[in-house]
């Protein structure tokens, strides 16, 4: 960027207006809920060790010599890359030709689809991650044992305790996320692009290759980005399938050696780990930044003609369908394992005769639970107002990012993708050291917080690209009409951008109903929820229970899920 | 060349609306090397005839041949890929790949085509076909980086670059400016003719449409109303809807008096003879159509009562820059005249017409009624 | 203060905020509320969450000066009290002289906290560890006798253990030295254990046949219906489960007057529920505890904060190792 | 009404390319009640000038004024936001907005501008503005089931029913097809004439802004080339880019042989004479500009040698509908004249001309180069 002085410009100032305040209360509760975090990360990483963050004044660079002299440091680094590219890659590849079969061509089932993809988020990878063990484990392993019976074979189906499938299951937990951002792009793109290319002789492969995916990259690159950050976050994973199969990463190592089963977790090394990556997303962040500015020059001249058609599949029509639902076929399998054990009181193998022994006594447990009520009531605040807040919020920084093109605009874009950084542990603990002293502290609203500060990276990459296929006209008309600045964002720009938005609201409602990180660390005797009372039968352990309470928690989500999936997809479908 | 018998096509109707007849029983033949122009109101179905010519849209019913070969064929089950039918086509936003420079956008249908030539003959093709176009220089330019004439110029030579047997262009100047579009107009149509390639042109604008034809087919509502050379649908519209379409005219209601090419017909204003549409009896409700060009003004002198001369007084005069536009009252009925910018005519006025005889046309009155 | 006062403050206090993992079952829970109340004739609200005590306690750390939260906190080891206890967030009480005379037994709570730290909590239950293992998979004459056993080819993959620095390999180091007891881990590690993520976990692995034996312990294997367990031969490694009242609880009186209810008659309570063995206080674990010292086996425990601080060395260079 | 005063603005460049001038002085003043146009090519600035009046850009320098207040005013700090304007608009791309129905298109500027009248006479007024446009009957249709031409008018009530102090139309028309285009033309002039609002438009077609302006500001490349009404700009250009941009024109280069109204011009077929723009002095290179329409035949018989009077020849025809392009070779200077498409005119025939010395304007020849 070369700033160019705006030559004898000055731009006329007139006090406060709505969007200045609006600027700046959005610049105010940003920095705040990414800021102060930011801060705590660097100075906890300096701390000594054996200390809290913020307890001494002293600095040391004890942590940053643990994590770099560490002669395996650089091989952790090595096998984390490799994992998190392998997992990303495979995860948004399967995303990119789900969303490509459900947006782009005419497969049956496409609401189908849409809709187990928003549930599935819902889902703690953690319950499904042991869903898994339950069908692949290498002694009883569902799976293995029916392989065995059925070919009188010694083995196993697939290893489960090994890097390919911590890769594949970490990629395939990845997917429905993925797939709800790579949809959104691909509903975008104008079809005469790829008309062209048929009609000059390439074929259906061709096409796909030299046209369809390349105009894709730039929102692929950012996409793929976001989720590269996030399977480096993960530890579930890693540390029950990883650890086992010897193939440890970095986010194990930090997690064993931070949050120890006794003692005081050492903050100060996870703080250091965090701010290594909040290096590496820096680095990344660059490139999608570049990346997104090439996407600008990636507009073109688009036609009155633009109509958003299907591709009819033909014969290919059961490629697709055994595709799509090859997958949702398998990442239902985990589940149906959970429901089963959810039916039955101890564990037993899923067989015939067992059937009989099925019954619903769990579930009846489960919700006599005291404590089950008030983790119900306390999760549908939680994850109501999160999700408002987050996509509030990010409906304003996209509208300022889009729309401003200044440099607050562009700051709070980078500001919002920093929590993206930050391990979720250390971010949480720097919320308890900024709100400790306040009101909110020990209530849900601390969770509240947490969950936006975690999301709000999400919720406006989400609401950018919306934001960015607006007309601008279409609210410069509401303004020149009389409406005021905000008044146009209620009646015009929210109600177009409808659709996005009530995607961006359902992701962030199934991933705050699912995070573990924050409940658990800002628990208190009043503010516990869904996901902090199932890991306490997780942890108890309570195994039916825990089985039968993800799938409440499922069912529930689907109950909302499926009736806002119907009513976009109507809106998406009709136009 | 290219022959198209009784297409159909029907888009079902979604949520409860109504299912869209686009294409209702189409059928035209295009000569080898004729500029071909396919005219019509929006939504009259000339994209989706274009389209299922393409192989973008399959139709319901109906058969495209292109040369010897039948591309589509709805009884004999025949469908040929969109890729195996060596089309060329430039669409309404261009559809440049913006991600790929001019010289590989140009490049694509030889490298990924059927042929496949040699990367030396490739450059040599692109060379060419930028070089026909005056883009030459702009080689190596990312596509996105190009006005919007020369993204058009560039669609064009993408489409050409590989020798297609039919050129397609989906309304290929109405994201121009209107200067760009006269001078895109004369291009498009000066190149193809050096080419020789046969061209199936799409507009709703018939300026274009006259101006580059050697044919035109006339489309209302999924069906042919007219086909002809230009000359032939401007100056002898078979219908009120041609007349009206074709540019401004007069229409004046009436009844035929006599049939034939030297017929007759009573207007509010006294009686016309014209040339009577074919199918016209005397004492039908027909209607005259008279161009504003069509008029003649006799000076006063001359003013006889010759056939077909009126006189009539200027209501009104907006000018327009190459014409000025006046509204006259002849007899209580209005007209149109297209007059001079340079000539002093004044409201008020009082002045006398000859419509010539062959320059009027009768034909029958619109039952349909017109889209607005 | 003596009991009187207490009792009477926790007359008007009238809630209590328990942060205890251990007991964990809600049943339990509502029984040990009830049998609270009716034995000091109190009408007092019990809040009682099951929370991980190093979350607790670093939270407590961080609020440290704050208005408190927790009052009864639970399940905590040496390392979490003398992290607290160095903060001041607690503090040596006089457990048995406010006590002793209405709560019989109160001595054997007290008794067995190290001295370093003692009067800063009670000891609810002993941590008892040892071999788990699924009677559906394997017999009990196949088990392997001692740690060593399942280093054997024989166990190779066949057995999980907890993934947090092995535990309690670290005990060992009690016996054998540090050096023997990092060659230990790197003997497990190369026999490819499973790997779960604490001892709950592993008892769960060995319930739903992910291996047929783990290292587990007495209580956690107890919460489970088809896991047994036995002790080893030769060690025994041995934690304690403490209960503690920070400085700052919300409801001091109460607080106090529950752990002590609670470490003493409070027990036979949670134990008609569910097992929390302490040494002595009459649970099954007591018989195996004789039979394994008849048998002449070596029970490790730490003995004073050294060797605290020594075990969480040990178990920083196993979690290095594991991640190598 | 509206008083435009040095109005200054730059487009910073972003990645290396040099800002823009999007405004470099732009001053004028609206009449009350006047059809006021901004012409010119893309580029040139006019969105900004209307954005900028709109405020949804705010200028770097210069004042604006509408009616006794002062709306933005660079040296003094003053910026009225846009909903405080009482302004109404109709935008290039329509922005009717699409989850709304056409009543509550047309009633937001009433129940969310700033005069917020109770709901029963909202509905009174929306209704009128829908008659005024004729779509009462389409009240309660939702916006996207409309037809591009409904939506303009749409549009068009929107911007009106709030009886705003001034209307901003911008390029209303170029998204509408041709035949659609001339209706709206003078639907939209005789709507906001009959209403008596000062309207302030911006198009790039000439013959927009000539049959729909009082007034008519012509600007390039941020600055103002030429004001006046329609007949001045079109009949008297004051350089080759006016005379280029407000329609075809020949433009005949040559030498300036004596200045002033009566003025001679030598060009390569002989003497012309003409008007001589002011500040050309004989011996000057000029153009002579004589439009296609100012040129009269003649019969062979008239023809002498009188002043301005040729003869040339035909080299090529076309056929354009309402008039017939004709190439003519005049002593070897290319001329283009309009023809009427019932003469008979043949390739190669000889013809007789006559450019009237008040119809050929002499300007000062291009320096700046033109833009493509
Ligand atoms: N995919 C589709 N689904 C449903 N209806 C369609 C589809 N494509 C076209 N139509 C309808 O078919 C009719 C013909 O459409 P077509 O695009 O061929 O018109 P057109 O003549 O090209 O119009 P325009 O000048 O506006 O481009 C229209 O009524 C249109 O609404
Ligand atoms: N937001 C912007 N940033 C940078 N340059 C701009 C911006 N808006 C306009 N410009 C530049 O300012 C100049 C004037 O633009 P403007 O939109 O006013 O032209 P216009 O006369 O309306 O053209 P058109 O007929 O194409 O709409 C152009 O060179 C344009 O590229
Ligand atoms: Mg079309
Ligand atoms: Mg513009």
């Amino acid at each position: 960027m070369t700033d160019v002085p705006v030559q004898g410009g000055v731009k006329p100032a007139t006090g406060w207006n709505q969007q200045k305040i609006t600027l700046s209360i959005l610049l105010l509760v940003v920095g705040i809920l990414v800021l102060g975090p930011v801060l705590i990360l660097i100075r906890a990483s300096f701390a000594p060790a054996g200390t809290m963050p913020l307890e001494t004044w002293q600095f040391s660079l004890e942590h940053y010599r643990e994590l770099f002299n560490s002669p395996t440091t650089w091989k952790l680094v090595g096998n984390t890359m490799v994992y998190a590219l392998f997992s990303m890659a495979i995860g948004v590849s399967i995303a990119t030709g789900m969303a490509w079969c459900t947006e782009r061509t005419n497969m049956p089932g496409r609401s189908l689809v849409r809709i187990l993809m928003f549930s599935w988020m819902a889902v703690p990878a953690l319950v499904v991650g042991f869903g898994w063990i339950l069908l692949i484990n290498p002694g009883n392993g569902f799976l293995n044992v029916l392989y065995r019976e059925l070919f009188a074979v010694r083995g196993v189906l697939f290893p489960l305790y090994s890097f390919w499938a911590l890769t594949i299951i970490t990629a395939f937990a990845v997917v429905p996320t993925a797939y709800v951002m790579i949809s959104g792009l691909l509903r975008n793109m104008d079809p005469q692009l790829e008309q062209a290319a048929r009609v000059h002789g390439g074929r259906a492969w061709t096409v796909i290759r030299h046209i369809t995916l390349p105009l894709l990259v730039p929102g692929l690159f950012s996409i793929g980005i976001y989720m590269f950050m996030a399977v480096v976050q993960t530890f579930d994973l890693p540390l029950i399938i990883g650890l086992t199969a010897r193939f440890p990463v970095l986010s194990t190592r930090v997690y064993l050696l931070s949050s120890p089963d006794n003692g005081l977790p050492n903050y100060g090394f996870a703080a250091t780990f965090g701010v290594l990556l909040l290096v590496i997303a820096l680095g990344l962040m660059w490139a999608y930044m570049r990346s997104t500015r090439v996407g600008e020059k990636f507009r073109v001249v688009s036609g009155k003609a633009f109509r958003p058609r299907r591709i009819a599949l033909g014969g290919w029509k059961p490629v697709a369908i055994g595709f799509v639902f090859s997958y949702c076929l398998v990442m239902a399998l985990p589940l149906m394992m959970l429901l089963w054990v959810s039916l039955n009181t101890t564990f037993v193998m899923p067989s015939f005769d067992a059937l009989s022994g099925l019954s619903l006594d769990v579930y009846r447990r489960v919700i006599a639970n005291p404590v089950i009520m008030r983790a119900a009531i306390n999760t549908i605040v939680l994850v109501v107002t999160s999700a408002t807040v987050v996509m509030v919020l990010s409906t304003l920084i996209g509208w300022f990012t889009t729309r401003s093109g200044s440099r607050i605009g562009r700051a709070l874009d980078a500001l919002s993708f920093a929590p993206m950084a930050i391990p979720p542990i250390v971010l949480v603990l720097a919320i308890v050291l900024i709100y400790l002293r306040t009101p909110v502290y020990g209530t849900i609203w601390v969770i509240v917080i947490a969950h936006s500060t975690v999301f709000l990276a999400f919720g406006v990459r989400t609401m950018s690209s919306a934001l960015i296929q607006l007309h601008t006209e279409l609210q410069d008309a509401a303004l020149v009409s009389g409406a005021s600045w905000l008044t146009s964002l209620r009646t015009v720009v929210l109600p177009l951008v409808w659709p996005q938005f009530v995607n961006g609201w359902l992701w962030v409602f199934a991933h705050s109903a699912r995070d573990l990180t924050a409940p658990l660390m800002l628990l208190s005797t009043t503010n516990v929820v869904a996901a902090s009372a199932l890991w306490n039968m997780w942890q108890f352990p309570d195994l039916p229970g825990t089985a039968a309470l993800s799938i409440m928690l499922m069912l529930a989500l689907l109950a909302i899920v499926v009736p806002f999936q119907i009513y976009t997809a109507r809106r998406l479908e009709s136009r | 060349m290219l022959k198209i018998d009784s297409l159909r096509k029907v888009f079902p109707g979604s949520e409860g609306r109504a299912p869209t007849k686009a294409l209702d029983g189409v059928s035209f033949t295009v000569e080898e090397g004729a500029f071909f122009t396919l005219l019509g109101p929006s939504g009259c179905g000339k994209t989706t005839t274009l389209q299922c010519i393409a192989g973008l849209e399959a139709p319901d019913s109906g058969t495209i041949r292109m040369g010897d070969t039948v591309v589509f064929s709805g009884s004999e089950r025949i469908l040929i890929p969109s890729n195996k039918r060596r089309l060329g086509m430039v669409f309404q936003s261009y559809a440049i790949w913006p991600h790929m420079s001019v010289f590989d956008n140009v490049a694509f249908p030889l490298v990924h085509g059927s042929r496949r030539p040699p990367m030396a003959e490739v450059r040599r093709e692109v060379a060419k076909a930028l070089e026909m176009v005056e883009l030459g220089h702009l080689s190596d330019r990312p596509a996105p980086m190009l006005s919007g004439g020369q993204q058009q110029r560039v669609a064009l030579a993408r489409a050409l670059v590989h020798q297609p047997r039919l050129l397609l262009l989906d309304e290929p100047l109405s994201n121009l400016d209107a200067k760009l579009r006269d001078t895109m107009r004369t291009e498009i149509r000066n190149l193809v003719k050096s080419v020789g390639i046969t061209t199936l042109f799409v507009t709703h604008d018939q300026v274009e449409a006259v101006g580059m034809s050697d044919q035109i087919v006339l489309m209302r509502g999924g069906s042919i109303v007219q086909q002809g050379t230009p000359r032939e649908i401007y100056l002898h519209p078979n219908s009120v809807f041609t007349a009206d379409f074709m540019g401004r005219s007069n229409l004046v209601p009436g009844r035929v008096m006599a049939g034939g090419s030297t017929g007759r017909i009573e207007v509010p204003f006294g009686e016309l003879a014209g040339t009577v549409a074919s199918g016209l009896q005397a004492g039908d409700r027909a209607v005259a159509v008279i161009r504003p060009q069509a008029v003649e003004l006799l000076s006063e002198a001359d003013s006889t009562s010759r056939e077909n001369c009126f006189s009539a007084r200027i209501t009104s005069l907006s000018f327009l820059g190459d014409v000025v536009e006046t509204e006259i009252d002849a007899g209580g009925q209005k007209l149109v005249l297209m007059l001079n910018p340079y000539a002093g005519y004044e409201p008020g006025q009082e002045i006398f017409l000859h419509v010539p005889a062959d320059r009027c046309a009768i034909v029958p009155a619109d039952t349909t009624e017109q889209s607005q | 203060e003596t009991f009187e006062e207490i009792l009477e403050g926790a007359k008007n206090e009238g809630q209590l905020f328990v942060l205890v993992s251990s007991p964990g079952k809600p049943e339990t829970h509502t029984a040990v509320a009830k049998a609270f109340n009716e034995r000091f004739g109190l009408n007092t609200r019990i809040e009682w969450t099951a929370t991980s005590p190093v979350q607790t306690g670093s939270k407590l750390i961080a609020e440290q000066g704050g208005a408190g939260f927790a009052d009864v906190v639970g399940s905590g080891g040496n390392q979490e009290i003398s992290v607290l206890f160095d903060r001041d967030i607690l503090k040596p009480y006089p457990w048995v002289e406010t006590f002793g005379g209405e709560l019989e037994g109160i001595g054997d709570a007290v008794d067995p906290v190290i001295d370093d730290i003692k009067g800063a909590g009670l000891v609810i239950a002993h941590n008892a560890y040892g071999l788990g293992w699924n009677p559906d998979l394997i017999s009990e004459d196949e088990l392997p006798k001692s740690y060593a056993d399942l280093m054997t080819p024989e166990w190779k993959g066949r057995f999980a253990v907890n993934a947090f620095s092995l535990n309690p390999v670290d005990y060992y180091s009690f016996a054998i030295g540090d050096d023997k007891a990092i060659e230990m881990a790197e003997g497990i590690l190369a026999n490819e254990p499973i790997l779960e993520r604490g001892t709950g976990a592993v008892t769960r692995a060995i319930s739903v046949g992910q291996a047929p034996v783990g290292i587990s312990s007495f209580h956690q294997a107890g919460r489970v219906d088809n896991v047994n367990f036995k002790l080893f031969e030769d060690y025994l490694p041995m934690g304690s489960l403490h209960i503690y009242v920070p400085e700052n609880a919300p409801n001091p009186n109460t607080a106090r007057l529950f752990a002590a209810w609670l470490a003493t008659e409070g027990l036979k309570v949670v134990n008609e529920n569910e097992p929390l063995p302490r040494i002595g206080a009459g649970t099954a674990l007591d018989g195996m505890v004789e039979a394994f010292n008849a048998g002449g086996g070596e029970i490790l425990s730490e003995r004073s904060l050294e060797d605290t601080a020594n075990a969480r060395a040990l178990r920083k260079a196993i979690a290095e190792k594991m991640t190598q």
